[in-house]
C-alpha cells in the first residue's frame, strides 16, 4: 500500500468531538499527523463580551461538558481576582469537594471513552455506572447533570443539601472499591497492557516545550501541579500527593489519572470532615474596576487559566481562556508518529480530548 | 510516586473473573444498574432544575428574571387577573430556557422556583413556549422547604410616615437614620439594612403604623440603585406608577406653587423620593422616565 | 514542529534554580533588568509567584530567549492578546516549572501595524496559540512556521473578537 | 425417524400426489404427448431425482431451522451483553417474552431503507460481496448435524456428508476473501484497510486452527461428524487435547471476528471497518451473519471437543447440541466483553508466536494418545 492520508473526524468514533486528525499511513504506520480543530467554535470569549459577569457563569459551563464545574469555578476565581473579592471559607471548602467530585466523574468520562476506544466494553459501562453516583451527587448539591451552574462570583449558589456529608463519603467509599475493579479490569489485563506499554512516548523536554499540561505532562515524569505548586482556594490545607510517573508512555497516563483519583477521594474526604461552618455565599459587586484579572486552576484535562479584563463596567472589556486540550493537540504529531493505525485511538484517547473548551 | 506495573501473569485471568462475577450477580443474583426509564422513574432531588413555576401572588412582576437571563428567553406578559387585577407576569420559551437557575436566584419575592418536572419534549417548537398562565402555580413555594433566608425587616410607607423621628430613636442599634429629603422639607427614616436585627422597636414605636414588618429573601446580587436629577424631574409620577415594589412617592414640594390668575396658589410641584430599602433595582423608573430625570448605571434602556 | 523549536535542555533546568534563588520573584526581576535594561518596565509582583513586566516588542523573541535558555521558563502558558483604542496589547503567561514562577510578559503593539515576532521557535506550546490570536484578533507573528487561521474557517474575512467586528 | 427419511417421505408423497394428477392427464392426450407425460413422470418417480430433491428439501429445513435458531441467538446475545454491561438489554418490543421481538422488529427496520451503492465503488464487488458472506455462512450451518438423526445425508441409513468437518471448515475459510472484496471494492481507505487486515489476520489463525482441527481427526480418524462425536461417547476430546481446545477457541475467536480479534472493523480506528459503506438490509446480513458465524463456530467446537450431542438423555440429543453450542456462544461473549481489542501486528505475533506452536504440541499430544490407544 503507498502512503495515504486518512482522514480521523470531524465525523469519526475515535475523535469524542467535532475534530479532525489527518494521519498520512503507510500501510499501518503513521509517517505524519495534523490535528484540525475549530469545528464546535462558538465564540465564547465574543459571547462574554457582551454578557453581564453573573450571566457569563452558565456560559463558562459550557466551555467543557465533561469538568464544567472546573470551569465555572475558574471563571469565578477570575473574576474575584479581579475584583478584590474575598471569598466565605465554607464556599472554597463546598468548592473543593465539588471541583473534586468533578476530577473523579471527568477521569470517569475519560477512562470510559478511553476503553471504549480500546474496544473494552466492560470498561465503558462500568465507568460510567460509576461515574452516575457523582452525577446524582451532583444533582443534589447543584440540580444540574451535566452543566452546573453552582459557584458563583463571591461563593456558591446554595449550602449542602441536607445529609451531603453522608453521600459523598459513601459514594468516596464505593469509588474506592471500584478503583481496585479497575485495577483489575485495566491493569491486570494482558491485552490492555499490550496496548498501552511503550505506545504514545512523550519525553519530558518535549512535553514541557509543547506546552503539555496536566496528566500527561505529571505521565512524563515533571511533578507539578497547580494545586499543590501555585495553591489556590484551600488547597494547601489539603494533604494529598501529585501522581507522576516516568514512562512517558499511554500506561503512564493511565495510571496519573487512576492515582489522581485516589487521591481527589482523599481530598474529599478531607474537605468533608474540616467543612467549616458559616456563610457561603457574599454579595458581589455588580461592577469590575478596571484591571486585570487572573485565574489558574488545574482541570482534570491539565492547566486551565482565565484573563480577564475590566473596564469598569458590568461587563467584561476581553476575556481569555486558556485551553489545556487546545495547547496539548498541537503536541499529537510528535506523539503519534511511528505508531500503527490502532495506536492513534489509544495515544489520543491518553491525551483526554475535549472539545468543548479546545475550540471555546 | 512511581506505581508497580500491571502484574498480568494470569494473562486475561483477573479480568475475567470480574467480569463473571458481574454475570453472576446481573443474570441470578440482582437486576442491573439501569433504569427502565418510562416504566420506572429515577427520584429526583428537590433542587432539580427543571420548569419553572411562578408564584403570582408573590411575584411583583419587576422582570429582575427577564434582565438577568442569559438567553433572553424570558419575556414579561401584560394580563388581567380576577383576583389581583392588571398585572404583569414572567413567561419562559423552554426551547432557549438553558435552566440555570440563574432568574430563580435573582428574584427578590423568591416568586419563581424550578420543579423537577423535566419532560418537557413537544412537536411543535412554538409549544415549548410557555406563557405566565402555564406557569402558574401558587401553591408550589410553600410546598417546599424554603432554601433562600430571609429576614424579617422594617418596611417604609412614607405616605403614612410623619417625620417624627420616634423610630430612630427607639433603634437599639443605631441603624435608622433620618435624612432630609432635598426640597420636600421634611426628613424620612433610612434605615442601614446590614445592621437591623429584625427586633421591631421601630414597628412599635410608629404611631402612623407606616413602619411594618415583612419577610424579606437576601438577595446576592448587587443591584444598581436609581439616582434622582431633581433639576429634571417634572414630578409626572409615572416612575412610581411603573415601580414594581411601591418603592418610589411622588412628594409635594412646597414653596414650588405656581400663582395662578386669580392670586390663589395652586398646587405645589411634585417629586419622586426613593425608598431605596425596597427598591429590587429592576430600572423600571429609570424607563419610565421620559425626562430622563432617573440615572442608573449599567441598566439599558 | 518541534524540531526549530528546539528543545529546553535538561541542565539547563537543573542549572536554573541557582540563578534565580531565595526570592525568585526579586531575582527574576533582577535579571531581566541586568539583560535588557531600557526595554522592560513597570515591574509588579502580583501576588505570590506572580510577577508583571511590560517589554518593547523588539526585545521580546531576545527576552523570551533568556528566560527559557537561563532563567528555567520552560512553559508558556497563554498568549492573550487584547485590543485597547489605542494599541494591541499581547500577554504572555509564562511559567516555570521548577521555581514556581509565573510571569506575566505584556507587550504592545501598535492598531495600525500589530505584529510582534514569535516566539513559535523557543516554546512549541506557543505555536498554536499564536496562530488562535491570529486568526481571532488578526495579531501578525513575524517568523511564523505557519501562520494561518486555526479556529474559523481558512476563507474568513474578518477578525471576530476586535471591537468593531459587528455580527 | 431421522430427517433424510422425514424429507425422503416428504418428497415421496408429493411427487405421488403430482404424478397422480400427471398422468390421469396424460391419458386425455394425444398418444405422442402421452408418452412425454409418462417420461417426465417416470424421471419424477425415480430414485435419482427423489433423492436430490430430499437433499434440497433437507438443506430448506436445516437453513431454516438455523435461522430461527438465529433469531434466539441474536436474542440471548443482546440479552447477555446487557446483563455483562450491566443494563437490560432489548425490552420494550415484545414486553412479555423479554424483548425477543426487537430483532425482528430491528430487521423490519433494515428491510425498508434505501440501498445506497457508493458513487465510485465496484458494483458488482460490492453487491457480490454480502451475498458470498451470507451464503458460505450458511453453507457451514448444512453440514453441522444436530444429532444422529437431525443433519444433511445423502442416503436412507443416516450417513452424513462424508467430509463434513473438513467441509464446514472450508466453509468457515471462504468469508476473509468476501471482506477483502467488500472492503476493496467499497473504495474506501477504511475499509480497504478493514479489508487488508482481514487478509493478513487470517494468515496467523487459520493454521493454529487447522492443526488442532487436524489432531481431532487424528483421534477420531474421521472427517465425519458423526463418527468424531460418537468417539466421543466415553471421553470428550476437550479433555486430552485440552490445549488445542483453548487454541481452537481463540483462534475460533478470531474466524467469527468478535473483540479481541475484530480487526477488520475496528470501530474505534476504522469507523465500522470494511462494512462502513453497507447500510440497511445489507448491514443487517452482515450483522445477522456474524450471528450465524458466531452460532457455527460454538457447533463447530461443540461437535469436534465437546462430545456434540452427548448427555443424560432425560433431554433430546438435539437440545444438548444447542445447550453446548449456546454455552460456547456464552464463554465467547464473556471475553468478547471483558477484554480490549489487540493490535494487527501483536494478533499476527500471537497467531506465529504463541497459537501456532501450542497447535504443533497439540497435534503431537494427539499423535501420542492415539498411538498409545487410550482413546
Amino acid at each position: 500500500m503507498a502512503e495515504m492520508w486518512v482522514n480521523m473526524g470531524p465525523q469519526h468514533p475515535m475523535t469524542h468531538g467535532l475534530w479532525n486528525l489527518r494521519v498520512k499511513v503507510d500501510g499501518e504506520t503513521i509517517v505524519d499527523a495534523e490535528p484540525e480543530v475549530g469545528y464546535l467554535h462558538r465564540g465564547i470569549e465574543k459571547l462574554c463580551e457582551n454578557r453581564t459577569y453573573p450571566q457569563i457563569i452558565p456560559i463558562a459551563d459550557r466551555l467543557c461538558y465533561g469538568s464544567s464545574m472546573t470551569w465555572s469555578h475558574l471563571y469565578c476565581m477570575t473574576v474575584e481576582d479581579l475584583t478584590g473579592l474575598e471569598v466565605p471559607e465554607r464556599a472554597e471548602y463546598i468548592r473543593v469537594v465539588a471541583i473534586e467530585m468533578q476530577r473523579i466523574a471527568s477521569h470517569l468520562m475519560w477512562l470510559a471513552a478511553y476503553a471504549g476506544d480500546l474496544g473494552l466494553s466492560v470498561g465503558f459501562t462500568y465507568t460510567m455506572r460509576d461515574r452516575e453516583v457523582f452525577v446524582d451527587l451532583f444533582q443534589a448539591l447543584t440540580g444540574g447533570r451535566l452543566t452546573y451552574n453552582f459557584p458563583r462570583i463571591g461563593g456558591v449558589a446554595h449550602d449542602l443539601p441536607p445529609d451531603f456529608d453522608r453521600d459523598a463519603i459513601r459514594a468516596v467509599d464505593y469509588m474506592e472499591k471500584r478503583l481496585r475493579e479497575y485495577e483489575d479490569l485495566f491493569d491486570r489485563s494482558k491485552i490492555f497492557m499490550m496496548r498501552n506499554e511503550g505506545i504514545g512516548i512523550l519525553r519530558k523536554e518535549d512535553a514541557m516545550n509543547l506546552g503539555v499540561t496536566g496528566p500527561s505532562l505529571r505521565a512524563s515524569g515533571v511533578s507539578y501541579d497547580i494545586r499543590k505548586d501555585a495553591p489556590y482556594s484551600v488547597y494547601p490545607e489539603m494533604d494529598f500527593e501529585v501522581a507522576t510517573h516516568k514512562d512517558c508512555d499511554c500506561y503512564a497516563r493511565y495510571k496519573v489519572r487512576m492515582v489522581e483519583m485516589w487521591q481527589s477521594c482523599r481530598i474529599i474526604r478531607q474537605a468533608i470532615a474540616e467543612m467549616p461552618k458559616g456563610k457561603w455565599r457574599v454579595v458581589a459587586p455588580r461592577t469590575a474596576p478596571e484591571g486585570t484579572g487572573l485565574g489558574r486552576v488545574e482541570d482534570p484535562r491539565g492547566e486551565g487559566m482565565m484573563y480577564v479584563v475590566g473596564d469598569g463596567t458590568d461587563r467584561p472589556y476581553r476575556l481569555k481562556v486558556r485551553s489545556p486540550i487546545f495547547v496539548t493537540v498541537s503536541a499529537a504529531p510528535k506523539i503519534l508518529v511511528g505508531y500503527k493505525l490502532a495506536d492513534v485511538v489509544a495515544i489520543m484517547g491518553g491525551l483526554d480530548m475535549c472539545i468543548g473548551e479546545t475550540d471555546r | 510516586m512511581a506505581e508497580a506495573k500491571g502484574r498480568t501473569t494470569g494473562l486475561v485471568a483477573r479480568p475475567l473473573w470480574r467480569t463473571g462475577k458481574q454475570i453472576v450477580r446481573t443474570l441470578i443474583l440482582g437486576r442491573p444498574n439501569t433504569v427502565l426509564y418510562p416504566h420506572h422513574k429515577l427520584d429526583l432531588p428537590l433542587g432539580y432544575r427543571g420548569k419553572h413555576v411562578v408564584d403570582f401572588k408573590r411575584c411583583i412582576g419587576c422582570g429582575n428574571c427577564v434582565t438577568i437571563c442569559p438567553n433572553d428567553c424570558m419575556w414579561l406578559e401584560k394580563l388581567e387577573d380576577p383576583e389581583l387585577g392588571k398585572i404583569e407576569r414572567p413567561g419562559i420559551d423552554f426551547g432557549r430556557c438553558l435552566f440555570c437557575g440563574l432568574c430563580v436566584e435573582v428574584c427578590p419575592t423568591a416568586a419563581i422556583h424550578e420543579t423537577v418536572e423535566f419532560e418537557l419534549a413537544d412537536h411543535e417548537r412554538q409549544k415549548l413556549r410557555s406563557g405566565p398562565k402555564e406557569l402558574r402555580d401558587d401553591t408550589y413555594a410553600d410546598k417546599i422547604p424554603e432554601e433562600r433566608p430571609k429576614r424579617s425587616l422594617p418596611v417604609l410607607d412614607l405616605s403614612k410616615c410623619t417625620g417624627c423621628e420616634k423610630c430612630a430613636e427607639e433603634c437599639p442599634e443605631i441603624c435608622i437614620a433620618m435624612m432630609p429629603i432635598e426640597k420636600v422639607e421634611r426628613s424620612k427614616p433610612e434605615i442601614t439594612l446590614a445592621k437591623c436585627t429584625s427586633c421591631g422597636k421601630c414597628v412599635a414605636a410608629c404611631s402612623e403604623q407606616a413602619l411594618t414588618m415583612m419577610d424579606v429573601y437576601d438577595s446576592y446580587f448587587d443591584m444598581p440603585e436609581p439616582k434622582l436629577k431633581l433639576a429634571e424631574c417634572t414630578g409626572c409620577g409615572a416612575c412610581a406608577r411603573a415601580c414594581p415594589a411601591d418603592a418610589i412617592y411622588m412628594l409635594e414640594m412646597p414653596g414650588t406653587e405656581k400663582v395662578l390668575k386669580d392670586g390663589k396658589k395652586g398646587k405645589p410641584k411634585k417629586r419622586a423620593v426613593f425608598v431605596l430599602e425596597k427598591c429590587v433595582g429592576c430600572g423600571r423608573c429609570f424607563r419610565a422616565c421620559r425626562f430622563h430625570a432617573i440615572d442608573m448605571p449599567g441598566v439599558r434602556k | 514542529m518541534n524540531e526549530d523549536g528546539g528543545s529546553t535542555r535538561k541542565e539547563d533546568i537543573e542549572r536554573a534554580p541557582s540563578r534565580v534563588d531565595e526570592v525568585p520573584e526579586e531575582r527574576l526581576i533582577r535579571a531581566l533588568m541586568d539583560s535588557f535594561p531600557n526595554s522592560i518596565t513597570d515591574f509588579l509582583r502580583l501576588k505570590d509567584g506572580v510577577v508583571r513586566a511590560k517589554i518593547e516588542r523588539r526585545d521580546l523573541h531576545m527576552a523570551c530567549r533568556l528566560l527559557r535558555d537561563n532563567l528555567g521558563f520552560e512553559h508558556l502558558s497563554m498568549i492573550s492578546a487584547v485590543e485597547y483604542e489605542d494599541r494591541f496589547e499581547i500577554v504572555y503567561h509564562v511559567c516555570s516549572y521548577c521555581n514556581r514562577l509565573l510571569l506575566e510578559l505584556i507587550t504592545h503593539t501598535p492598531k495600525d501595524d500589530p505584529s510582534v515576532d514569535s516566539v513559535a521557535a523557543i516554546w512549541g506550546g506557543a505555536n498554536s496559540q499564536e496562530r488562535e490570536a491570529f486568526d481571532l484578533m488578526g495579531v501578525k507573528f513575524n517568523n511564523h512556521p505557519r501562520l494561518e487561521r486555526i479556529l474559523l474557517p481558512k476563507d474568513y474575512l474578518y477578525h471576530p473578537l476586535r471591537k468593531d467586528f459587528r455580527g | 425417524m431421522n430427517l433424510y427419511e422425514f424429507s425422503y417421505g416428504i418428497i415421496h408423497w408429493l411427487v405421488d400426489l403430482v404424478n397422480h394428477l400427471w398422468y390421469w392427464l396424460g391419458d386425455w392426450l394425444p398418444w405422442a404427448l402421452g408418452d412425454f407425460f409418462t417420461a417426465v413422470g417416470d424421471f419424477a418417480a425415480s430414485d435419482g431425482h427423489l433423492s436430490v430433491m430430499t437433499m434440497l428439501l433437507e438443506t430448506l429445513i436445516i437453513v431454516i431451522v438455523a435461522l430461527i435458531n438465529v433469531l434466539n441467538f441474536l436474542w440471548i446475545f443482546r440479552k447477555l451483553s446487557g446483563r455483562i454491561l450491566d443494563f437490560y438489554g432489548p425490552y420494550y418490543v415484545g414486553y412479555r417474552i423479554g424483548g425477543w421481538l426487537q430483532n425482528l422488529a430491528d430487521g423490519m427496520k433494515l428491510f425498508v431503507k434505501e440501498i445506497i451503492v457508493p458513487a465510485k465503488a465496484d458494483k458488482v464487488g460490492f453487491l457480490l460481496a454480502p451475498i458470498i458472506y451470507v451464503g458460505s455462512s450458511l453453507l457451514i450451518l448444512a453440514t453441522i448435524p444436530f444429532s444422529e438423526n437431525f443433519g444433511l445425508s445423502t442416503n436412507p441409513s443416516g450417513e452424513y456428508v462424508p467430509a463434513g468437518a473438513l467441509f464446514a471448515i472450508a466453509a468457515f475459510a471462504i468469508a476473509p476473501f468476501t471482506i477483502l472484496l467488500a472492503g476493496w471494492s467499497s473504495n474506501n481507505k477504511y475499509t480497504l484497510i478493514g479489508g487488508m487486515r482481514s487478509a493478513a489476520q487470517m494468515m496467523s489463525y487459520e493454521i493454529p486452527l487447522l492443526l488442532t482441527v487436524a489432531s481431532v481427526f487424528l483421534l477420531a480418524g474421521s472427517f465425519n461428524f458423526v463418527d468424531i462425536v460418537d468417539m466421543q461417547h466415553d471421553i470428550w476430546f476437550a479433555i486430552p487435547l485440552f490445549i488445542g481446545f483453548v487454541v481452537f477457541l481463540v483462534c475460533l475467536m478470531a474466524e467469527v471476528e468478535i473483540i479481541p480479534f475484530d480487526l477488520p472493523e475496528a470501530e474505534a480506528e476504522l469507523v465500522e471497518g470494511w462494512t462502513t459503506e453497507y447500510g440497511g438490509m445489507r448491514f443487517g446480513l452482515f450483522y445477522m451473519t456474524t450471528a450465524v458465524r458466531s452460532y457455527a463456530g460454538g457447533a463447530l467446537a461443540t461437535a469436534l471437543f465437546l462430545g456434540g450431542w452427548h448427555g443424560p438423555s432425560f433431554i433430546p440429543d438435539e437440545i444438548w447440541f444447542l445447550i453446548k453450542a449456546y454455552l460456547v456462544f456464552t464463554v465467547f461473549m464473556w471475553v468478547t466483553w471483558s477484554l480490549p481489542r489487540v493490535r494487527i501486528d501483536q494478533m499476527l505475533g500471537i497467531g506465529w508466536k504463541r497459537l501456532l506452536p501450542l497447535a504443533v504440541l497439540n497435534l503431537f499430544i494427539a499423535a501420542v494418545v492415539k498411538s498409545a490407544g487410550w482413546v
